[in-house]
């Protein structure tokens, strides 16, 4: 182990010593605010150490790990996303009566988590990585025992991550049985009378990350766990655990090679086209905004996995860019939403404030909000003037450019179908304020402060930024091969192994 | 901008006066504004007349006065333009429209003396004078068909003057929409005619014809939508069922729109386009069958009708048919000397009826009047001065004209001996009616519940003498009209010389019938005998009214009510309702029953599974 | 000593696998539903016991034991959750849990 | 420039009515106003200044916008767009006098989404690079959705999603033949682009350009809206209030036919060809269908969206006949429509303030206590039917003549309308000003701004009536492509 390679992998190092801080913090005095400051600082601390860690791209930490700028981008992408998580959690937190530093410990593990897996190159560097991630989601869904919702996510989520995860790993065994390699990049089609054993393997990998990001028909949990879950655990859920396997995903697309065939495209595209349509359809009379965010993310999940059914490489570059920019997009909407439904809910409440009906009139209310809001939902339904659009534009050029019509015909069906749903809402918050105080309990109260607001502000001006010149952010994602390795070639992929 | 240019503008002019000050001004002012509008063309109309026959008799070709204001927009190569042309045609045209109105606006100004909306009527006639000067002034069919809507609209807006009589609306919308099939049927000649010719200019057009005449089977469809729009105007069968209900509008109205100019339109389109005509005999034929049925089918609903103004409209119908007859027939120039003359004796029958109307409080059953002649004399003689033109008794206006349609009917290559027939049986039926309306009129007891109080308004009287005298002596009036027609050479087949002492003396015969099956019943407040099937039948014009309502005007209307919620929405609403009858199903997957999910999870990796092995 | 075709042991497991799943479908009560998690990974241990052997490598192992692992931690969580639900509703019927759907 | 900068106005006096509007709510109409007509004056000088852009198109600003994907922002203006932007500025003053009384609530807000939709409108007039256009396609459209959802009728929400998904799902497909045409260029020239002008060179193979003109052909049809695509129109038109009603039919239709003029006919000019037949087929069964729906509606709003239909059936019909005359009977037509609907929507509007209903059996005789008003209305309605000397006639005549040549009996069928359209004119106007008056109806005639609006309306309308050479005399020159189509479509 070099300096180098310490450098390279220095926001991971941060951040376990962090956790084992956090735990000595705990056990020298137990606060509040203490361990909420100290996590963030931690978490800054680990994205400032992504600098120096740019200088190393390229470079294998151990077989397990392999740094490149793909890797990078998503790993600020997940911190970021913490950052503002612990944030919240922390607003979300502060009334209830009791310490909760656990928590946080849990918060940290699950990014190390992600952070892992987004660097794997490795199967038991994925295995590590996936584990943490779930393991102390699970944790921290069941974490507010007093409510009785909380307990019912959490079990679930366990059940099926566990199963699911199981099914990941019996998936690896095969794979490596086949190929008797657990490293990504040197995996090549092995010999001829475990050609089937492969074959399973890889399909049984895809249910698991399937699981994760929540497509159909694996989507089952999402609803369910998002409603029980704690506020900024669902934000958590949706955000950095859906970006950490997006990661993983192109990686194993990309840069193994025995991912590098037709027929798996095509499940992998049924899958997409089967996730556009259904979740757009379960949203459809959805009141709970919680439960309609899972069902959205499980169609948007299906669009951004269309950039996975690339057929030549030259267009592996874009493809990557418009999945790194969409994913972007779609978290943004999605903190702006969670953010402010955190906001609005507190931990010792009996569960938080997730019925969109009770925004009616909020534009006239609080227009500020109702804005965000509105631009939220808008750049979810990918709607010009948001960064939603540019999302989906650049979805539109990379399925064209590989002329996958299938998907094209979902997608735009399933937006078709979601902007239904999108308007409902908007149109809720344009309506006339009902005359009953009582009904807007969500559009008052909770631990809402001015910080929630300036927060939405920003993103929204992020997103309204992003869709008027998305070049400030395009021009710098770069993805040509020399910055990630690719083995991808198309060659490969017609070839029957 | 010379007096012919001017020559429609200056009713729009007092037209714009009117209806901009419309109740601000008294009666005196409004009537002084309408009258000069109308006046000021008419001394026009007189001058430039002057000058059309000094032109045409310094030469012989066929002389005409072209002025032209702006171009109004291009197809293609070809200028439209807003250009007027005055030739002999024409000058016939404005001198009735200008002349005839004039007379008529000072009789209305008397009759609609006490309407609240007095200057918005007088407005309204204005308009209609200055379109339908357009009309007849147009150099080109597309600025006539300007002042064929114009005058349309202007109908439309006088028949439904008394609006809130429902039923005025109604017979307001249906002359409109009537005339309005007509119109369409029109323009779509002009377009046959504009890809043909590659003009719409008269003149052009006319000249075209002596050079590279049209294709006859162009020229047979041209001809034809002409004339669907020449019936639709001038109420000439199958689109005649406007007229009557018509009658709902003041009497002036009546008298200056639906009896002396503008269903005279029709007559004089089809004679401005004998040259199309000439290239399609068999539309000439058919002309002159329109106009003898219809001379026939109105003669005899108006034997039956109990409103005098209903009896006029029909004879106004009739009459018309013998102008197309003549068309039909070659004789162009009788036709519009009948034109002509129609509208002097035809104008002076209604507002004669419509002074009765007025001294009765607005009764019009002949029925309910009676004995007329001993209370309102003066009235009641420029009345008969007017049925005797009609029936062109000697020596009146009428006789002149009708007599020289008929006359050529006999030898003519388009018509024939059935047609001069069935004038003549037409001109039988006219003095049948004529004096059945005369005799239950103005003989025996005055019937009616009201006394009378006669009108003796100078511009109630003065109009109707002038009118009768035009009445008797209008048919001398020289119209050098034989410079416009191309003369149809007749075979000189030899007609039967008794034909000539027929046609004079049927319509006498007549009056004897009408004597002695209408006198005894002078006294009469029913229309007895003969009270049945057939006399209603009649009465209803012969039917054709229930028929329309049964085959078109129903069946569009029930079609429309049927699909006012539009098929085509059920179709959107069906989708949205998939997607949600879908949303429902795909409900069910989310049980909220974790041993279910992993089901899921099991099923999907199997079919997973399945898809890659196979 | 004989060697058994290494298609043997993944088919092993896979059985073995199938077993723990159908376990988690069938049993209502939480405990088992945790027992046949158990059930599962090990199946997984084997598959990566048999690979490992069959390329004569270490890795196989090394797998394993992080499995182990895993599943303790996992049976750890899961024991606390079982406990909560113990308090809240007095049974492990894992039907019970199902407010959340639609 | 010129159009960037009324862009740019409009959009700077939105935000400003957003942000201070809702102190000095009063004044907000005088400020829009003012803007609105500070434009159409910068609009005139530019046209006078430089004449050329009547004959041939005129490229103004152009930046780099998405480098990776060769975008700019790219406008540019000729003939066609200057007419549609300053009918699109005059209808917006007409609007903006129709929500003088009538807008109660949230001022600022409304005015704000007023002239973002203008601007949004005249961007799509002005864009020259196709991903531009679709942005400005799609930026109309939401103030539009919002004018719909909060100040429209009782049923306004739901015609307000029912209009944004209809187009927005057309304009999805139309934005993937777009993306195929990009591809396409960079095929063919090496480089990505969405620039109109360079698409013009591009050859496109048969099959794929039906495909391509048909994307693009829906989402147009979309709007137009022509037969079976038309459903959104009805209800969007009688939700929204008087001036997003005027807005989409004086305007927002226009973007439909401009997009077929300006797209669809030249850039695929075989295609076209092959599919006029169905097109014309669908212009005459609007034609038609529009008419007898219109008559069959018993509410003021209603039926005269359903004429909208009817009358935008003639674009269709005229622009895929292929004749010269006819394109200039659609450009008339265009215009008339604009300025009439608009009128009898005004109409619509000044009556619900009075009577609080469109239902027409809930008016009647209204012609006694406002005869000024039934004046007007009677003018418009002769507009709407073709009255000859108001500038509908003029379009509707190039119109069939045009056709006439190559499709007698679409024309026959066409001039059909002729007579629906009297009926439900005659419908409209006895309902709503004839008849008996219900008891003790009263109604106050045109107020002073109303006078204004009516007046401007009707000028224009009688104005371009008799001269509609001022308005045609600037297509000569350009659109070679309706003629090279010509010899196409003949063939």
């Amino acid at each position: 182990m070099k300096l180098a390679q310490f450098i390279a992998i220095a926001p991971e190092l941060i951040l376990s010593l962090a956790i084992v801080m956090q735990l000595l913090l705990i056990a020298l005095k137990r606060s509040q605010h203490g361990i909420a400051f100290f996590t963030m600082s931690a978490i800054l601390l680990a994205l400032f150490a992504h600098y120096p860690a740019m200088t190393q791209v390229n470079s294998a930490v151990t077989p397990l790990i392999y740094v490149d700028v793909f890797s990078l981008t998503l790993k600020v992408l997940i911190l970021s996303c913490t950052l503002v998580a612990v944030w919240v959690s922390y607003g979300y937190l502060r009334s209830a009566v009791e310490f909760h530093d656990e928590y946080y410990v849990l918060l940290l593990l699950a990014v190390l988590g992600a952070n892992i897996l987004v660097l794997a190159n490795h199967f038991a560097a994925v295995f590590l990585g996936f584990e943490l991630l779930s393991l102390s989601l699970v944790g921290m869904i069941g974490y507010l025992h007093l409510r009785q919702h909380t307990l019912e996510a959490g079990f679930k989520y366990l059940i099926l991550s566990a199963t699911a995860s199981s099914i990941m790993l019996l998936g690896m065994a095969f794979v490596y049985g086949a190929t008797g390699e657990l490293s990504l990049a040197y995996q090549v089609p092995g010999q001829q009378n475990l050609r089937l054993l492969g074959q399973a393997g890889l399909v049984l990998i895809m249910v698991g990350f399937s699981f994760k990001l929540s497509l159909v028909p694996f989507h089952t949990w999402t609803p369910d766990v998002y409603q029980g879950a704690p506020m900024p655990v669902t934000l958590l859920l949706a955000t950095v655990s859906k970006a950490a396997m997006f990661a993983i995903l192109v990686k194993f697309w990309l840069v193994s090679a025995i991912f590098n065939n037709e027929t798996l495209q095509v499940l992998l595209l049924s899958i997409a086209i089967a996730s556009m349509l259904l979740g757009n359809l379960l949203a459809l009379t959805q009141k709970n905004i919680k439960r309609l965010l899972a069902y959205s993310s499980i169609a948007h999940m299906g669009y951004l996995i269309i950039v996975l059914a690339i057929q030549s490489q030259q267009s592996v570059a874009w493809a990557l860019k418009s999945g790194v920019f969409y994913i972007l997009v779609y978290i943004l909407a999605t903190l702006i939403l969670m953010i402010y439904l955190a906001g609005r809910s507190k931990a010792h409440g009996v569960h938080d404030q997730d019925d969109w009906r009770d925004w009616q009139g909020m534009i006239w209310r609080r227009p500020a909000h109702g804005a965000c809001l509105i631009l939220a939902l808008l750049s979810l339904a990918g709607i010009p003037l948001t960064a939603g659009f540019i999302g989906k534009f650049y979805l539109f050029t990379v399925a064209i450019e590989n002329q996958l019509w299938g998907a094209i015909a979902a997608l735009i069906i399933g937006s078709g179908i979601g902007l239904y749903y999108y308007l409902s809402i908007i149109f809720c918050i344009l309506a006339k304020p009902p005359v009953t105080q009582c009904q807007t309990v969500a559009v008052s109260g909770g631990s809402f402060t001015i910080s929630h607001t300036t927060v939405m502000a920003m993103l929204t001006v992020i997103i309204i930024a992003l869709g008027v010149f998305p070049d400030i952010l395009a021009s710098q994602l770069m993805f040509q091969s020399e910055q990630i390795p690719i083995i991808f070639n198309e060659a490969a992929l017609k070839s029957e192994w | 901008m010379t007096a012919l240019t001017l020559l429609p503008f200056f009713p729009l002019f007092s037209f714009l006066i009117l209806i901009i000050f419309s109740k601000r001004l008294n009666w005196q002012l409004a009537t002084v504004i309408a009258l000069s509008g109308v006046g000021l063309s008419f001394l026009a109309s007189v001058l430039l007349i002057n000058d059309l026959y000094a032109v045409s008799q310094s030469s012989d070709i066929s002389a005409g006065v072209r002025e032209s204001l702006w171009t109004w927009f291009m197809l293609g190569e070809h200028e439209v333009q807003v250009a007027f042309f005055l030739d002999p045609l024409s000058a016939v045209m404005i001198a009735v429209v200008t002349g005839v109105g004039w007379l008529i606006h000072g009789f209305a100004a008397a009759y609609m003396r006490e309407d609240e909306n007095y200057s918005r009527f007088m407005a309204y006639m204005n308009l209609f004078i200055c379109a339908m000067l357009i009309l007849v002034l147009a150099d080109n069919l597309v600025l006539l068909y300007l002042g064929w809507e114009g005058v349309g609209l202007c109908s439309f807006l006088l028949i439904g003057f008394w609006y809130q009589e429902p039923g005025n609306a109604i017979a307001a919308r249906k002359a409109f929409i009537v005339t309005r099939i007509g119109d369409t049927l029109l323009a779509l000649g002009l377009f046959y005619l504009f890809l043909e010719t590659n003009t719409l200019n008269i003149q052009e057009i006319l000249a075209q014809q002596d050079s590279s005449p049209l294709s006859s089977e162009a020229a047979w469809w041209i001809a034809l939508l002409l004339l669907g729009g020449a019936v639709g105007k001038s109420a000439q069968l199958p689109l005649h069922t406007w007229l009557p209900d018509a009658m709902a509008g003041p009497t002036p109205v009546s008298a200056l729109i639906h009896a002396a100019t503008m269903v005279t339109a029709g007559v004089y389109l089809i004679a401005r386009m004998q040259g199309v005509y000439l290239q399609a005999p068999d539309i000439l034929n058919l002309v002159a069958w329109t106009g003898s049925l219809t001379l026939l089918i109105a003669g005899i609903a108006a034997l039956a009708q109990e409103d005098i103004k209903r009896v006029l409209a029909y004879s106004t119908m009739s009459q018309i048919g013998y102008m197309m007859l003549g068309l039909g027939a070659g004789a162009n120039v009788a036709a519009i000397t009948h034109l002509m003359t129609h509208a002097f004796f035809k104008a002076l029958l209604f507002l004669t009826a419509g002074a009765i109307i007025l001294a009765a409080h607005h009764q019009q059953n002949i029925f309910h009047m009676g004995g007329l002649l001993k209370r309102m004399p003066l009235i009641s003689i420029l009345f008969v001065i007017g049925i005797a033109a009609l029936i062109a008794f000697p020596g009146t206006s009428g006789f002149v004209s009708k007599e020289a349609i008929i006359g050529q009917l006999w030898q003519s290559p388009t018509a024939g001996p059935a047609f001069w027939w069935m004038a003549i049986l037409g001109a039988f039926i006219t003095s049948l009616y004529s004096f059945r309306l005369v005799f239950i009129t103005f003989f025996g007891q005055y019937r009616g519940q009201h006394e009378l109080h006669p009108q003796r308004h100078f511009l109630l009287l003065v109009p109707l003498c002038m009118l009768a005298v035009l009445a008797i002596l209008g048919g001398y009036i020289p119209t050098n009209l034989e410079q416009v027609f191309v003369a149809v050479d007749a075979p000189d087949s030899q007609s039967p010389s008794w034909l000539h002492s027929v046609a004079i003396g049927l319509p006498l015969v007549a009056i004897v019938v009408a004597y002695v099956i209408y006198f005894p019943r002078a006294n009469a407040t029913e229309p007895v005998p003969g009270k049945g099937s057939l006399y209603r039948f009649s009465r209803n014009g012969l039917g054709f009214d229930a028929t329309y309502d049964a085959l078109l005007v129903k069946p569009f209307v029930k079609l429309a009510k049927l699909n006012r919620h539009d098929a085509i929405d059920l179709l959107v609403q069906l989708i949205s309702w998939n997607a949600f009858t879908w949303n429902s199903a795909a409900k069910a997957i989310q049980s909220g029953r974790l041993r279910w999910y992993a089901a899921t999870l099991g099923i999907g990796t199997i079919i997973l599974l399945l898809g890659v092995m196979l | 000593m004989i060697d058994i075709p290494i298609t043997h042991v993944f088919m092993i497991s896979a059985l073995l696998f199938c077993v723990g799943f159908i376990g988690v479908l069938a049993r209502r009560n939480t405990l088992f539903m945790l027992m046949s998690l158990e059930v599962m990974l090990n199946a997984v241990g084997l598959a990566f016991v048999g690979a490992g052997s069959l390329w004569q490598e270490a890795d196989g192992q090394i797998m394993f034991i992080l499995i182990l692992t895993l599943a303790a931690a996992e049976v750890a969580i899961g024991l606390a959750l079982l406990i909560r639900m113990q308090h809240q509703r007095h049974n492990v019927d894992v039907d019970g849990l199902s407010q959340l759907r639609g | 420039m010129i159009l960037t900068n009324i862009i740019a106005i409009l959009m700077l006096v939105a935000l400003v009515s957003l942000i201070i509007g809702s102190k000095f709510s009063r004044s907000l109409p005088y400020l829009a106003a003012g803007s609105v007509v500070l434009c159409f004056f910068l609009l005139a000088r530019f046209a006078s200044n430089n004449h050329d852009i009547f004959h041939q198109a005129m490229p103004l600003l152009s930046v780099p916008w998405i480098t990776s994907l060769g975008i700019d922002y790219a406008t540019f203006i000729d003939s066609l767009s200057f007419i549609l932007v300053a009918l699109t500025l005059i209808l917006a003053l007409v609007c903006i006098l129709v929500s003088v009384n009538e807008i109660q609530h949230h001022h600022n807000f409304y005015y704000f989404n007023l002239l973002t939709a203008l601007a949004g409108i005249i961007g799509v007039f002005a864009a020259a690079d196709l991903f531009l256009f679709f942005f400005f396609w799609e930026v109309m459209l939401l103030p539009m959705t919002a004018l719909i959802a909060i100040w429209g009728h009782e049923n306004r929400r739901y015609a307000a999603i029912k209009f944004f998904i209809f187009t927005q799902v057309s304009s999805l497909l139309m934005l993937v033949a777009i993306i195929i045409m990009a591809f396409i260029h960079q095929q063919q020239f090496g480089e990505i682009s969405f620039n109109y002008f360079d698409w013009q060179r591009l050859n496109l193979s048969m099959p794929l350009q039906y495909w391509l003109m048909l994307g693009f052909f829906i989402a147009f049809a979309v709007k137009l809206p022509s037969f079976p695509f038309h459903t959104w129109l009805p209800d969007a038109h009688t939700q929204a209030p008087t001036a997003g009603s005027v807005l989409l039919a004086g305007v927002l239709l226009k973007t439909g036919a401009y997009g077929l003029m300006r797209f669809v006919l030249p850039l695929f000019e075989q295609a076209t060809v092959e599919f006029a037949p169905i097109a014309i087929a669908l212009g005459v069964i609007s034609i038609i269908y529009g008419a007898v729906m219109a008559f069959a509606q018993s509410d003021f709003k209603r039926l005269v969206a359903y004429s909208s239909i009817s009358h935008m059936g003639f674009v269709t019909l005229a622009l895929f006949s292929f004749s010269s005359i006819a394109y200039h009977g659609a450009i008339v037509t265009i215009v008339a429509h604009g300025l009439s609907s608009a009128a009898l929507f005004s109409m619509a509007g000044i009556l619900y303030q009075r009577l609080h209903t469109r239902e027409l059996s809930k008016m009647g005789g209204l012609f006694a206590s406002a005869p000024r008003m039934g004046g007007m209305l009677l003018v418009f309605v002769a507009a709407a039917f073709g009255m000859p000397g108001l500038l509908n006639f003029v379009g509707e005549f190039m119109t069939l003549t045009g056709t006439f040549a190559s499709h007698p009996v679409a024309t026959v069928l066409a001039a059909t309308a002729m007579i629906g359209s009297a009926i439900y004119g005659m419908y409209l106007f006895q309902g709503s000003f004839q008849g008996k008056p219900h008891a003790g109806v009263q109604i106050a005639d045109l107020l002073a701004h109303e006078w204004l609006l009516c007046g401007l309306l009707f000028a224009l309308l009688l104005y371009l009536g008799l001269f509609p050479q001022s308005l045609l005399m600037h297509f000569e020159a350009i659109y070679p492509a309706a003629n090279i189509t010509v010899t196409g479509g003949k063939l």
